[in-house]
């Protein structure tokens, strides 16, 4: 089933690239430096991951890309970043929404006292073109997630995690993006959703031709849906190529998939806490 | 580089747990400390120390009870001038009744009074909670106030409905009443805030300050974790109406030296000092004390430092350029340092920590 | 209890008449707290500082009408600036902050303003915006009960622009979208609204709101920077009513006001008169123990 | 070139500016003139300085720290500034000038030997306005069963006439009814106009301040309550306070000690010598106002007190013990009056070593629509009635306030 | 664990047996939404009880209802033996019962040691004036809890963000964090709300060596809500599956997994 992505030529990706990040650096709080330098290529129509533990640094390229960062205090000192044949760094984040780039952020941020269908519609906020679009598609996001008709009158602020998330990824597509960067989407999310949730970006992915940059910590998933992944550590990437050569790399099996020599050991048998070496530090 | 804790290892958790485990802070405490009790007594001329000292002192501590409340509990209130009202009330009543004891003993037991009036009106906060909870408040702000004027008992009966402070002594020199000189109530004042810091971040480092910075933070997983929240609310109400009390206290007796609650314990008093806490930093003690440094001495020293300086003002302008300058400067300490001035001074000692590199 | 009924019914309609002058300001208040989140202690001195623009412009000798333009481009000024100096680089940050730069802002319009028009208070052009005068007097209950023209007038602006804005805030997009930021800065930005543009908007509906709130309080007494005082009677009303619900700031204000008015004439005289000062806060204490967030404000959501 | 530095408490900005600026502009032009006109008193320049206080007691007490040093006489400018200065101007041997403002106990000289209240103090004033009454009525006698209403601020200051018309009330046989208003309510008197509606007093006394007096005026012509029958103590008279009513304001009275408009020779030299010469920021049209007026007034008190001074010691740059002296011998009587220019302006006041105020007379003034106009003549307060509560007061302030200074300054052989 | 952590568990390792919690006939709704409807179901002493279930079946609601949060309208839960109307969280945290959220609720202001402090609330006794000294007793009193939080700090492996506020923490530190403040409570129940959501595999399988340590030496029962089927399968004694609001299984792993109802309804395709 996750051939269908591999097909995708990489070249292609690499002629054509929609969004690239060149070596940038971002510091929070004027004093913590968190990104020392990424660099990242995302081509049009592509699927790429971004991998890594805890702290990596994964969340904050995403809002370096989205210019989030400024609402945290933190900023992009070094490097730029290029979306669709402009740089984007120091523009504000409903421009770039305008431009078709779009979040969806770690950890379900949606109006906790607005409706679940009013959040939908905000996603609408920058569109133009009429409401009759825009009612088609909150269809569309309904039969996606029926769970969401459901609950569609009730204050976003009651609905259980699971329906939040749904409800952040239903808002961003809302806005008919050229581009979504998706934040932990299986965060919370019951299998079979997460199954359909990347399913449902691969439809939007091959019919739409969107292209995901996604920060994943359910490695299988991510990878058996990317076309290309990076791996982050400590503000670094420290890894990265073609998700299916990365699926054959023995570390990434080892401290990623959890398939070390073929068999997946179960949880039990884990005894010591794993404290390896890193690739650098 | 020089301000470093590298070197500096704990051996035990009491020194771990020290209000200041870094050497280089003792230091810092000791010198300020050294500051204000020789040099600025020594250097100071009279008007420096009895209308910028004092005052910066007095409202220090009162903007450290409301921190506590606001700072470190997030209960949000607009009552602290009432309460250093009934502070000052209470501490003339007590005057009358017992004039043979002394009267800094008095000025510390008249804070009881407001504590319990605190707890009085902090009770709703048990329903009501944000912004909303400032109605309580205010309606202590407001009754006291019109009680202040309408229970003559309370002033004894004076004819200018005012407190008339009294002459009392320390050590046969007096430190209230007008032959009190400005140094003596300055030492007077600094010993009170001295020992009430002390007491309050002892408090704030301890299992009463976690259960207030819990009940702020995210109130239900702190009942989850067996913090009673009315007892929380409550002792913050308490602790922090005694020294808004304490301070009231002060402020009419070492600082104005009489006055009546209509004209010195306003609404604008309680909004003043809930700012310094804002702008000095929520939760932090020397934040208070910067908070009332900006807005008490500051606008002062402008007023009458400008023509000093020979900047061509007076009278009515330099008002005018006083309120827009200030004004001006909240603003952009708030946009470089949204979490206060305390936070400011933190990010200062990081950079003196990794000085010369730049993170 | 009733031994006058005439003055029973004279002291409702004061009720109601200060109810919707206190609605008023709480208007402008609500409006900046739902569109972002900041309890706005400016709305009392930008009050002032409209009503001053107004008449400072008249006795400069522009026509009425045309001053009132010149204001509402004073305002929009006023408005946009704030947003560039003050809202955008404190981008979600907690309300408490914002709320102590609306403070920085107070001290900075009270110098300002100060230093331009001057300290000594001024005529509210009243005639000359042909608001109405005199009196009605009904003689009914053995009695007059007279009701000022221009109290009437101002019950009709008021309840037109609660009216028109409550319905703006429900069902357009971009009513929807202030609510939105007021939820959530950060969720906003992601989703595309842009905040500056949605401030200048409610910082500018709020303006408009504080200028005729001044004509009408003005109109009362007389226009000088005492006028700011009023502005603290809006608190009670907006807690009563809710910070958020612009309804809210009428139902509260009317409740206030005749509960104040009847408090003051029967009891007061009880206790010494002048309880009006604080009796609005224990109504509104009172309400709130039944409803914590208000009469309409929105439910404090409490999940994990 | 000699001077001598007098710092006045203006109030030219916050909530009372209305009324400050008035009177900041009359004590400036006032003694600019002298300084034009005469070169100074007896050939000393004064150096008139303002520090703000915005009528804030803060502010106030930290201009008192500011200028102690420096000037001869200390003009508080508010009731709050007053009452927190009179210790320490004990102790730093400062007069105080609170002219008919202040703390009305501060009249007796043995007690305060360093407070003077000239010309008179709340009390005379609410005598004056009993007296006024009766005046109106047709005799003491008419007053029994009468009603008088009490408007004042809810604060100390509005409460100064109670406990006089109290008495005079129980003399009397009059009825006195207290409508308070609270400062946060001073725009907002709805309800308190009710209960006047209801209890249709015969007369309003207004102890009112600030903004709180032009809405009195308008709220009173809304009530349709008769306008001639509401009288303000002196400093509800300002001409703001009484154009706020309009064309109905016509007939609003208010208590008054000196005379309004421009044509005295006084007023005349200050547009002579200060205003058209530019030499001062008062608009012309406002010279001449009562409260600018007013502040003239209290500058010719200092003046006089400087002169006075001057003729005691024999000095020309004169302390601030000197200024006592000088406060406590002032003696301005009819033929002085006619020399500074100020017959018919000001009625003649005399203070004693005993008496720091000397309760001299007042007049009801009348608003005529666009200024203001004497209506009927001076008025005696009643000093028999006033003194003894003033002693009492004085006395009952020395004991609370533990070891008060004894007066040690000896009283002048012609006083 | 060292002899110190031993000495932080309060109950004695018990065998698996004796029913701790029951929880009989629960119905909770919100309005129209039935959250949870007529569920019933037992934990014993010392188990690890997993409670699975599509997103929004009610499970998150069910702790709430466990620790006084919720109150539900019918049915009744019975703690100890005892049956507990209304229980208010802060008694349900008294007799023993200790919770980390979905959300993450740590108290964001303070330093991971003041959080983890903060679980040792109800131990500590020492009033008001001693701690407005900060000397003698109370200071003695802060040690000895402090090294109680130090040990569990050293457990968790957070030694290096000790003074960091947690704020700022990347999410899996903090539910560690969240993890250790609930310990250091040392409850007898403990309920673990998605532990591992928002964490790689690696730092998955310190999470689960965690919990089965605590459940292991200190004898903890373990309630857990986890949307890892690996995880679920491999740590839990007995599992129970919620679909809207309704107890559609209960068993061994083996059992739920094989359950056609439970595959349909949330499993989908099974791994
Ligand atoms: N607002 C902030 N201020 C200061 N430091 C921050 C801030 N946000 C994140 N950090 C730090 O930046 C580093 C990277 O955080 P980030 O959230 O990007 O990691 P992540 O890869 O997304 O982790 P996770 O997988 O848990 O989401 C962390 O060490 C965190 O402490
Ligand atoms: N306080 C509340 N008010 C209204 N509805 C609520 C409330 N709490 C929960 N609900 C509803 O009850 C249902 C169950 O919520 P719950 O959080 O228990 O689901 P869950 O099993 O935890 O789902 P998830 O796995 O996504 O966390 C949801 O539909 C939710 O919308
Ligand atoms: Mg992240
Ligand atoms: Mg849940």
């Amino acid at each position: 089933m996750s051939t269908a992505t591999i097909e995708k030529p990489a070249s292609a990706a690499a002629t054509d690239t929609i969004l690239s990040l060149n070596n940038i650096e971002v510091i929070y709080d004027h004093v913590i430096l968190v990104l020392k330098g990424v660099s990242l290529q995302v081509p049009r129509k592509g699927i790429v991951a971004i991998l890594g533990a805890n702290g990596a640094g994964k969340t904050t390229t995403l809002k370096a890309i989205s210019n989030l960062l400024k609402a945290e205090r933190g900023e992009v000192t070094k490097g730029s970043i290029v979306f669709d044949g402009e740089r984007v760094d120091r523009m504000s984040p409903n421009e770039l929404v305008r431009r078709g780039c779009i979040q969806v952020m770690e950890g379900r941020h949606c109006f906790g006292h607005l409706s679940i269908e009013e959040n939908l519609l905000t996603g609408a906020f920058t569109r133009r073109d009429g409401n009759a679009a825009i009612k088609r598609d909150l269809e569309k996001i309904y039969e996606l997630f029926p769970r969401l008709k459901q609950r569609r009158n009730s204050q976003a602020g009651y609905t259980s995690g699971g329906e939040q998330q749904m409800c952040a990824i239903g808002r961003a597509m809302m806005s008919k993006p050229k581009m979504i960067l998706l934040d932990e989407p299986s965060m919370g999310l019951a299998p079979q959703i997460v199954e359909e949730i990347f399913e449902i970006v691969r439809q939007l992915n091959d019919s739409e031709g969107v292209s995901f940059l996604v920060a994943e910590q359910n490695t299988n998933m991510a990878l058996r849906y990317a076309t290309y992944g990076y791996i982050m550590e400590t503000g670094r990437v420290v890894m990265d190529g073609e998700a299916n050569m990365l699926r054959e790399n023995e570390d990434v099996k080892e401290f990623y998939l959890g398939v070390a020599e073929g068999d997946k050991k179960s949880f039990r048998e884990v005894k010591s806490y794993k404290r390896r070496k890193r690739w650098l530090s | 580089m020089f301000y470093r804790e590298a070197g500096q290892y704990k051996s035990t958790y009491a020194a771990d747990m020290a209000v200041f485990p870094l050497r280089q802070d003792r230091i810092g405490i000791a010198v300020i400390l050294a500051i204000a009790f020789i040099v600025i007594p020594l250097t100071g001329n009279d008007f420096f120390i009895a209308s910028v000292m004092i005052p910066f002192l007095v409202l220090s501590l009162a903007a450290i009870g409301l921190n506590i409340l606001t700072g470190y509990t997030g209960l949000i209130s607009l009552g602290t001038a009432a309460f250093m009202g009934v502070g000052a009330y209470s501490c003339y009543k007590l005057t009358t009744f017992f004039p043979g004891v002394n009267i800094i003993v008095l000025i510390l037991l008249s804070g009881l009074f407001s504590a319990a009036i605190g707890v009085l009106f902090g009770l709703p906060s048990l329903r009501i909670k944000g912004f909303y909870l400032a109605v309580a408040t205010l309606a202590a702000q407001f009754f006291l106030q019109w009680a202040f004027v309408r229970v003559p008992w309370l002033f004894n009966y004076n004819a200018s409905g005012a407190i008339e402070v009294p002459q009392r002594t320390l050590f046969g020199l007096p430190i209230t009443g007008a032959s009190a000189t400005p140094e003596t109530r300055y030492f007077v004042c600094l010993g009170l805030v001295v020992v009430l810091t002390w007491f309050a971040s002892n408090l704030v480092h301890g299992k009463l300050g976690r259960s207030w910075m819990a009940v702020r933070d995210m109130d239900i997983a702190a009942e989850l974790m067996g913090i009673k929240l009315l007892n929380a609310k409550l002792t913050a109400f308490a602790v922090s109406s005694y020294f808004a009390g304490v301070a009231g206290a002060m402020m009419i007796f070492l600082w104005y030296g009489g006055g009546e609650a209509n004209d010195v314990f306003t609404i604008r008093l309680s909004f003043t000092i809930l700012f310094m806490v804002i702008i000095g930093g929520l939760g932090s003690l020397i934040g208070s004390f910067f908070g009332a440094a900006f807005l008490s001495a500051l606008p002062t020293a402008l007023k009458f430092g400008l023509p000093a300086l020979g900047v061509p003002i007076g009278g009515a302008t330099a008002e005018h350029v006083t309120f827009m300058l200030v004004g001006a400067l909240i603003i952009v300490f708030l946009i470089v340092e949204p979490h206060g001035l305390a936070r400011l001074w933190q990010i200062g000692k990081q950079k003196l920590r990794t000085w010369p590199f730049p993170y | 209890m009733v031994q006058a009924p005439d003055l029973l019914a004279q002291t409702i309609w004061e009720g109601l008449v200060s109810g919707v002058l206190y609605a008023l300001i709480a208007l402008g208040f609500v409006l900046i707290f739902k569109a972002s989140g900041v309890f706005n202690f400016a709305q009392g001195i930008m009050v002032v500082f409209a009503a001053l623009t107004l008449v400072g412009l008249y006795e400069k000798g522009v026509p009425a009408f045309l001053a009132v333009i010149l204001t509402l481009g004073v305002m929009f000024a006023l408005a946009v600036t704030i947003e560039r100096v003050v809202l955008r680089p404190l981008v979600n940050q907690p309300d408490i902050i914002l709320f102590m730069a609306t403070f920085g802002i107070t001290y900075f319009l009270i110098g300002f303003g100060e230093a331009i028009f001057g300290g000594n208070p001024k005529q509210m052009i009243a005639e000359q915006l042909y608001l109405p005068k005199g009196a009605i007097d009904l003689k009914i209950l053995g009695g007059i009960v007279s009701l000022q023209k221009i109290d009437i007038a101002a019950a009709i602006i008021a309840s037109l622009m609660i009216a028109v804005l409550a319905l703006f805030f429900q069902y357009t997009r971009i009513g929807r979208a202030l609510r939105a930021v007021a939820d959530s800065h950060k969720a906003a930005l992601s989703v595309g609204i842009s905040l500056n543009q949605i401030w200048v908007i409610v910082w500018f509906t709020a303006g408009i709101v504080a200028l005729i709130t001044g004509i009408m309080w003005g109109a009362r007494s007389d226009v000088s920077f005492a006028l700011e005082i009023v502005a603290l009677k809006a608190l009670p009303v907006l807690i009563l009513g809710g910070f958020t619900s612009i309804p809210g700031a009428i139902v509260g204000g009317l409740i206030i006001g005749i509960g104040e008015k009847l408090g003051e004439f029967y009891w007061g005289p009880l206790i010494g008169g002048g309880i009006e000062s604080w009796l609005a806060y224990f109504i509104a204490l009172g309400f709130l123990l039944f409803r914590p967030q208000g009469l309409f404000g929105d439910k404090i959501i409490e999940r994990i | 070139q000699e001077t001598i530095y007098f710092s006045n408490n203006a109030y030219r900005t916050g909530p009372f500016s209305g009324s400050g600026i008035p009177i900041g502009d009359g004590m400036r032009d006032y003694i600019s003139m002298i300084n034009e006109r005469d070169g100074g008193v007896n050939g000393v320049k004064i150096i008139y300085e303002e520090c703000e206080t915005g009528y804030d007691t803060k502010k106030s007490i930290e201009c008192y720290e500011q200028v102690k040093s420096k000037t001869i006489v200390y003009s508080p400018w508010s009731t709050g500034a007053t009452l927190a200065a009179i210790p320490r101007a004990h102790v730093d041997k400062l007069p105080i000038l609170s002219m008919a403002y202040g703390l009305s106990a501060s009249a007796d000289g043995t007690s305060f030997p360093w407070v003077f209240i000239p010309p008179l103090t709340y009390w005379d004033g609410a005598s004056v306005m009993v007296k006024h009454m009766a005046a109106e009525l047709g005799g003491m006698d008419k007053l029994k069963g009468k009603k008088l209403g009490l408007i004042h601020l809810d604060a100390p200051f509005g409460k100064e006439p109670i406990p006089v018309l109290e008495n005079l009330a129980k003399k009397y046989g009059f009825e006195l009814k207290l409508y308070p208003v609270a400062a946060a309510d001073m725009q907002n008197q709805g309800s308190l106009w009710l209960s006047i509606r209801r209890d249709r007093p015969d007369f309003l006394y207004n102890q009112g301040w600030g903004a709180m007096n032009p809405t009195a005026v308008k709220e009173a012509i809304k009530n349709n309550f008769p306008i001639n029958k509401l009288v303000g103590v002196w400093w509800a008279g300002g001409d703001d306070d009484a154009r706020a009513g309009g064309a109905e304001a016509k007939g609003y009275r208010s208590l008054n000690f000196n005379a309004a408009g421009q044509n005295f020779p006084v007023i005349q030299d200050i547009l002579k010598h200060v205003v058209d010469k530019g030499k001062s920021t008062t608009p012309k049209e406002k010279v001449g106002e009562n409260l600018y007026n007013r502040g003239v007034y209290n500058s010719m008190l200092v003046v006089e007190a400087i002169r006075t001074a001057q003729k005691l010691t024999g000095k020309k740059v004169i302390t601030p013990e000197d200024m006592r002296r000088g406060l406590e011998n002032l003696n301005v009587d009819e033929a002085r009056l006619k020399e500074i220019g100020m017959a018919g302006f000001a009625s003649p006041v005399k203070v004693s070593c005993t008496d720091h105020s000397g309760h001299h007379k007042a007049y009801v003034a009348e608003w005529d629509g666009t200024k203001w106009t004497q209506k009927g003549d001076w008025i005696e307060p009643m000093k028999d009635e006033v003194r003894p509560l003033i002693e009492a007061n004085a006395k009952d302030y020395v004991e609370k306030a533990g070891n008060w200074p004894k007066r040690t300054e000896p009283c002048e052989k012609s006083s | 664990m060292n002899a110190h952590s031993m000495a932080v568990a309060g109950a004695p390792v018990t065998h698996k047996g004796e029913v701790l919690l029951s929880v009989e006939n629960v119905s909770l709704r919100f309005g129209g939404v039935k959250a949870i409807s007529d569920v019933s179901f037992d934990i014993r002493k010392g188990e690890i009880r997993a409670i699975i279930g599509p997103n929004g079946a009610g499970k998150t609601s069910m702790l709430n209802c466990i620790n006084g949060f919720y109150h539900p309208q019918e049915g009744r839960i019975t703690y100890k033996g005892v049956r507990r109307a209304k229980v208010r969280p802060h008694q349900a945290a008294a007799a023993g019962i200790a919770r980390t959220f979905q959300n993450v609720a740590l108290f964001k202001g303070m330093s991971t040691l003041d959080n983890i402090m903060t679980g040792r609330t109800l131990k500590m006794r020492k009033g008001f004036f001693w701690q407005a000294l900060r000397h003698g007793p109370a200071m003695s009193e802060e040690i000895e809890h402090r090294k109680v939080v130090e040990d569990i700090i050293d457990f968790l492996q957070i030694q290096h963000i000790r003074k960091l506020p947690v704020g700022k923490l990347p999410y899996g530190l903090q539910k560690r964090v969240e993890l250790g403040r609930a310990l250091a409570m040392e409850p007898e129940l403990l309920l673990l709300d998605e532990p591992m959501a928002g964490m790689n595999l690696e730092e998955k399988e310190d999470m689960c060596r965690f919990i089965l340590d605590v459940n292991n030496q200190f004898g903890t029962t373990i309630a857990l809500i986890e949307h890892d089927m690996g995880v679920v399968m491999d740590l839990s004694d007995r599992v129970v599956v919620l679909e809207y609001g309704r107890k559609i299984a209960d068993g061994t792993p083996a059992e739920v997994k094989a359950d056609q109802r439970v595959i349909d309804a949330y499993l989908g395709v099974a791994h």
